[in-house]
């Protein structure tokens, strides 16, 4: 589904990944932690194009990013992504905000769109906010909507970038909760978090990044019980 | 600040009680031949005229190149002594000023582009007409067409006006003989024609002082010896190359 | 100092005439200027430098040159090569426009650049192009952020129009210099026409604070 | 359109001194009015309706009228009463002076504004006063934000200096026009003006973009 | 040492402290928590007269904050504030943002101060970064800061307001263990947290807010066990 080859990404002088290969099955759910600065965020935003990549191949889908001839466009409706600020658009009711990509980018009937949506929020238990506006609505809620924004592409994958690092405590299960049943209903998904309770429990694989490298991957239990690099123990005694 | 002052300016003694007197005498200089600056020096056959003027009756003038608005709101503040700038005598303006008797008899002339069919005062009916703001030629061409008539446009400067003579905004420019010509002079290739004609009637420049002001009558008597010594004939002579009508200027003054 | 009111009467017909040509022109001025604005400050915001550099030239001698100049140039020198005889009103226009553009295009800029660029990032990770991220969602949320600036910069041209009475639009100052070539008297005049370009001035100012507080009001963050 | 070099060679060394004279007075009028402007900030940003009052009019006048009838007035008007006779230049600065102090003023306070709230908080919850809190932490940080609108208002006003011209200082401008009234002529002088002013404006400009790139390098946030 | 009683204070026609009170003794550490929007700031802000007080007293160290002639700028040296964005100041280096207060405020010598500040930065650990500015510091060292900034006034009492939950995960620790340390050497505190396992190992008292009332309040352990209120049991769930 993804496979990331040797990939590098610098801003300016400052080299963020440094090489990074990764292959992720179909259905899998991968956990990226690490440190902050790490270069997590840069990595996965290098997965839907939103940095340019400097070196190294990316497929996703078997479409290679790196190639002029890919529509960046089509490569992005096929991965949804979710922020840790949730993005949502300010001016738009919820449910606008859910329709806007579908009507204008897959051209999809008003109504169609509409239908979908409403399925979506039911989906992230939010069908009664749909005419709301995003300020009326809490963090965890905010977050629930920019997920099913996202799923109304019918993304092939998703990525998520820290999504309940900005939530009350309180908030964090009700997303981490939508997640979950998006994994068990097999999206392919790559996460970004400090939540060790959502990868132990949903997550195939965890991988720890320091300094632009990946330099741990294992199951969860075995990566966070038997961490094998001096870096992930040190990483791990500080945050678990 | 007594004791300060005294120590400040101690050496010298303010001795000039023979000194003639300075008059402040302010002008816009955008009116050539009349006044304008002449590469940093404010000059014209007003300057002169004034100069000449003032050594007769006995003051000295430091002729600044104030500006139109700001020589009046100096004159009304008596900051200024003396307005002279080509400045139209009119009733409306008496009631502000006390005008000296006329120092020139100013003649309105029509210029317009070759091709145009103006040949005489009437013609302007009709036409769209350029004047300088509070011109005699403004007071000419009102009293034709009439009063702010949309036809007529005001700019603020001479060459403003030809300006858009040349550009087709008016089709005719009114305003003095001497302006017209210096104009003509200044712009050789403009491809323009200018008339004149006795309908226009004339209107005279007075040098303006506030109301009420004791300087008008010593400058009136100035210029009369002026006209009579033969140097006003000869500034005339200079700026425009021609003799002045004097008897004129001696009628208009009985009025 | 004695003021003469009956001088303001006499006037007062024209001045109220000129108020309007000021009031109608600014406007005109403005609403060009903002379609203009839109596209220079979308122009000026290109990644390509080639694009955007005479963007930025024009940017920059309109904001660089006073608008006395802009004026003659385009009345004197422009105008009357596509229009005979030339209008002073609609040189006008053309010139309040044009300079009014340079600085609604900056104006646009700095809204745009305010909105948070994970909207951007949010509408392109779901397959919208710039273009369409631009119109769907960075502008509809910087038209709030810029009324406040357009709303000064109205204030300004609605002063600056006075500049057409160089040109004799016939516009409130115009009647203001008139009234004062006619009596060379400025007071009376110049008083008057501040008063009611201060009148119009003070106007538009409140009703510029009446709707930013409604907007942030229903304010839809 | 013939094109008489011989006039701008000839009015350029006035137009030389009357740039210098330009900068003179924008400068003089840009300091003192940074000065006037930060006080009617501090002031018309009082909690007190009844402080906050004066400057208020006071930035609405100064704002909502021309600056000519501003220039008009203060030269004839006020200058007199400490000076005979005013001399236009000083009367320039002071008008240049007041009338930038209202629009510093608006900048000021969009800077102060700027600043995060926590950073008055953080102050007086150490026990300053708001006097001290605004000193020592708010201002030092509000002066980088003001550079660049205070660099815009900068160009303003040397731009609006050329008003000048209407008292007789003179700036460049008032030997543009002493040049178009001698001759007769509009364009050699009215360019030549305009291309100094652009070249001022310019220069300042990329100034300002230079400070403004150097401020980011070492901002301190 | 802090008592308050019947405290009200509304923001408009939103009532948000209905009626607290509450005694805290000397050297005694009270942990807040609560629902996001509970009111838990708007308290402790109010302890200092960050928000006026619309009715109730509340007395520090004896003096009534209440009273007009109680002057509020003494009082605020009596009691420092920890934010929950550090709000340290920007232009000045990590040493002058410490000594700023005690030489204004104060009128300690230059020196005096800086000798002092050494000797704050010395104990949060910081000592080499005194002459630092803040941009260059992570999320913890920049709270330790703060946390030495206002202990440098010399305060009787500190406030935390969420002072970890901007930070990355792994900075939390630091700063926790640098409150431990305070509480250990007799600072009373009262701090609003989401971490309950400081809460459980520090905390005299734990106070349990929602909607504008104190609900519960107990020794750590009691109230994690054994909550009375139905509020706090389904609070707890959540963030547990
Ligand atoms: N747009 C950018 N321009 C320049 N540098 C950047 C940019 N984005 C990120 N960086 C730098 O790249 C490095 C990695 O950043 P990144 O955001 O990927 O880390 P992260 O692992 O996501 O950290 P965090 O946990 O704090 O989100 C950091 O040093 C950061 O300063
Ligand atoms: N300055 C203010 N103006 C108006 N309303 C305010 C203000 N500050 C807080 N509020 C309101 O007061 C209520 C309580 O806010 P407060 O910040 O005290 O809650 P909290 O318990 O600290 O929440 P959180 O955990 O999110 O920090 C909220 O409804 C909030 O909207
Ligand atoms: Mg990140
Ligand atoms: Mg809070």
């Amino acid at each position: 589904m993804i496979s990331v080859k040797n990939l590098k990404k610098s801003f300016g002088d400052n080299e963020v990944l440094k090489d990074i290969s990764l292959d992720v099955d179909s259905q899998e759910v991968v956990v990226v932690i690490g440190p902050s600065g790490s270069g997590k965020s840069t990595f996965i935003r290098c997965l839907n194009m939103l940095e340019t990549i400097n070196g190294g191949q990316v497929l996703i889908d078997g479409k290679d990013l790196t190639d002029k001839n890919t529509n960046i466009n089509t490569i992005r409706t096929d991965v949804g992504m979710v922020f840790q600020h949730f993005n949502l658009f300010p001016h738009k009711t919820i449910l606008d905000n859910i329709t806007l990509a579908p009507m204008n980018v897959r051209k999809m009937k008003k109504k169609e769109a509409e239908e979908k949506a409403m399925g979506l929020l039911e989906k992230v238990g939010l069908a009664e906010k749909a005419s709301a506006y995003p300020e009326s609505l809490s963090g965890g809620q905010k977050q629930r909507v920019a997920i099913a924004r996202a799923l109304a592409m019918e993304p092939k994958i998703m990525l998520f970038d820290e999504p309940t690092s900005a939530l009350d405590p309180e908030m964090v299960g009700e997303v981490l909760e939508v997640m979950k049943q998006l994994a068990k209903d097999g999206m392919t998904m790559i996460v970004v978090t400090h939540e060790m309770g959502f990868a132990r429990e949903v997550g195939d694989r965890v991988i720890f990044m320091d300094n632009g490298y990946i330099i741990e991957q294992n199951e969860p239990t075995a990566l966070f019980d038997k961490p094998q690099h001096k870096r992930t123990k040190a990483f791990l005694s500080k945050v678990l | 600040s007594l004791l300060l002052s005294a120590c400040g300016s101690g050496g010298e003694q303010q001795s000039g009680s023979e000194d003639k007197k300075v008059l402040n005498v302010g002008t816009e200089a955008t009116f050539a031949p009349f006044e304008f600056m002449d590469k940093g020096e404010v000059s014209g056959f007003d300057v002169d005229l004034l100069n000449a003027a003032a050594e007769e009756a006995g003051y000295e003038v430091d002729i600044k190149n104030t500006g139109w608005d700001a020589m009046l709101a100096g004159l009304q503040s008596d900051q200024l002594d003396i307005g002279m700038s080509g400045v139209t005598i009119t009733d409306e303006r008496k009631e502000t000023y006390d005008f000296s008797s006329p120092y020139f008899e100013s003649v309105s002339m029509i210029v317009f582009k070759e091709g145009t069919n103006i040949t005489k005062a009437e013609d302007l009916k009709g036409k769209k007409i350029g004047v300088q703001n509070g011109t005699t030629g403004q007071i000419a061409a009102e009293a034709i067409v009439g009063k702010n008539d949309s036809s007529i446009s005001k700019y603020e400067a001479a060459a403003l006006t030809f300006q858009a003579l040349q550009s087709g905004d008016v089709e005719a420019v009114v305003t003095d003989i001497a302006v017209a010509l210096e104009y003509v002079k200044n712009n050789p290739d403009a491809g323009v024609k200018t008339v004149s004609d006795e309908q226009f009637t004339p209107e005279y420049y007075g040098i303006v002082f506030s109301k009420g002001s004791e300087l008008k009558a010593e400058f009136d008597e100035a210029l009369n010896t002026l006209y009579e010594n033969g140097t006003y004939t000869e500034i005339y002579k200079k700026w425009f190359d021609e003799e002045p009508n004097l008897d004129v200027l001696k009628e208009a003054a009985v009025q | 100092m004695d003021f003469r009111f009956e001088i303001v009467q006499d006037y007062m017909p024209f001045f109220l005439k000129g108020m309007a040509v000021t009031i109608g022109v600014s406007l005109a001025g403005i609403l060009i200027g903002l379609i203009l604005g839109l596209f220079i400050a979308l122009g000026n915001m290109s990644s390509n430098k080639l694009i955007r550099l005479p963007f930025n030239i024009y940017i920059n001698i309109f904001r660089g040159t006073p608008l006395l100049v802009q004026l003659l140039i385009i009345h004197f020198g422009i105008v009357p090569m596509f229009m005979s005889p030339s209008d002073p009103l609609v040189s006008l226009i053309i010139g309040l426009s044009l300079n009014s553009a340079a600085y609604i295009a900056e104006i646009f800029r700095a809204g745009i650049q305010s909105i948070d660029k994970g909207q951007m990032e949010a509408a392109r990770s779901l397959g919208m192009t710039r273009v369409q991220a631009m119109k769907l969602v960075i502008l509809p949320q910087a038209v709030k952020r810029v009324i406040p600036p357009l709303g000064n910069e109205f204030i300004v041209l609605l002063k600056e129009s006075s500049l057409g009475s160089v040109l004799a639009a016939p516009e409130l100052m115009y009647w203001g210099r008139a009234a004062a070539g006619q009596y060379i008297r400025i007071w009376e005049p110049y008083l008057t026409v501040a008063l009611i370009y201060l009148v119009l001035t003070l106007s538009l100012t409140y009703l510029m604070n009446y709707v930013e507080r409604r907007m942030k009001t229903d304010d839809l963050r």
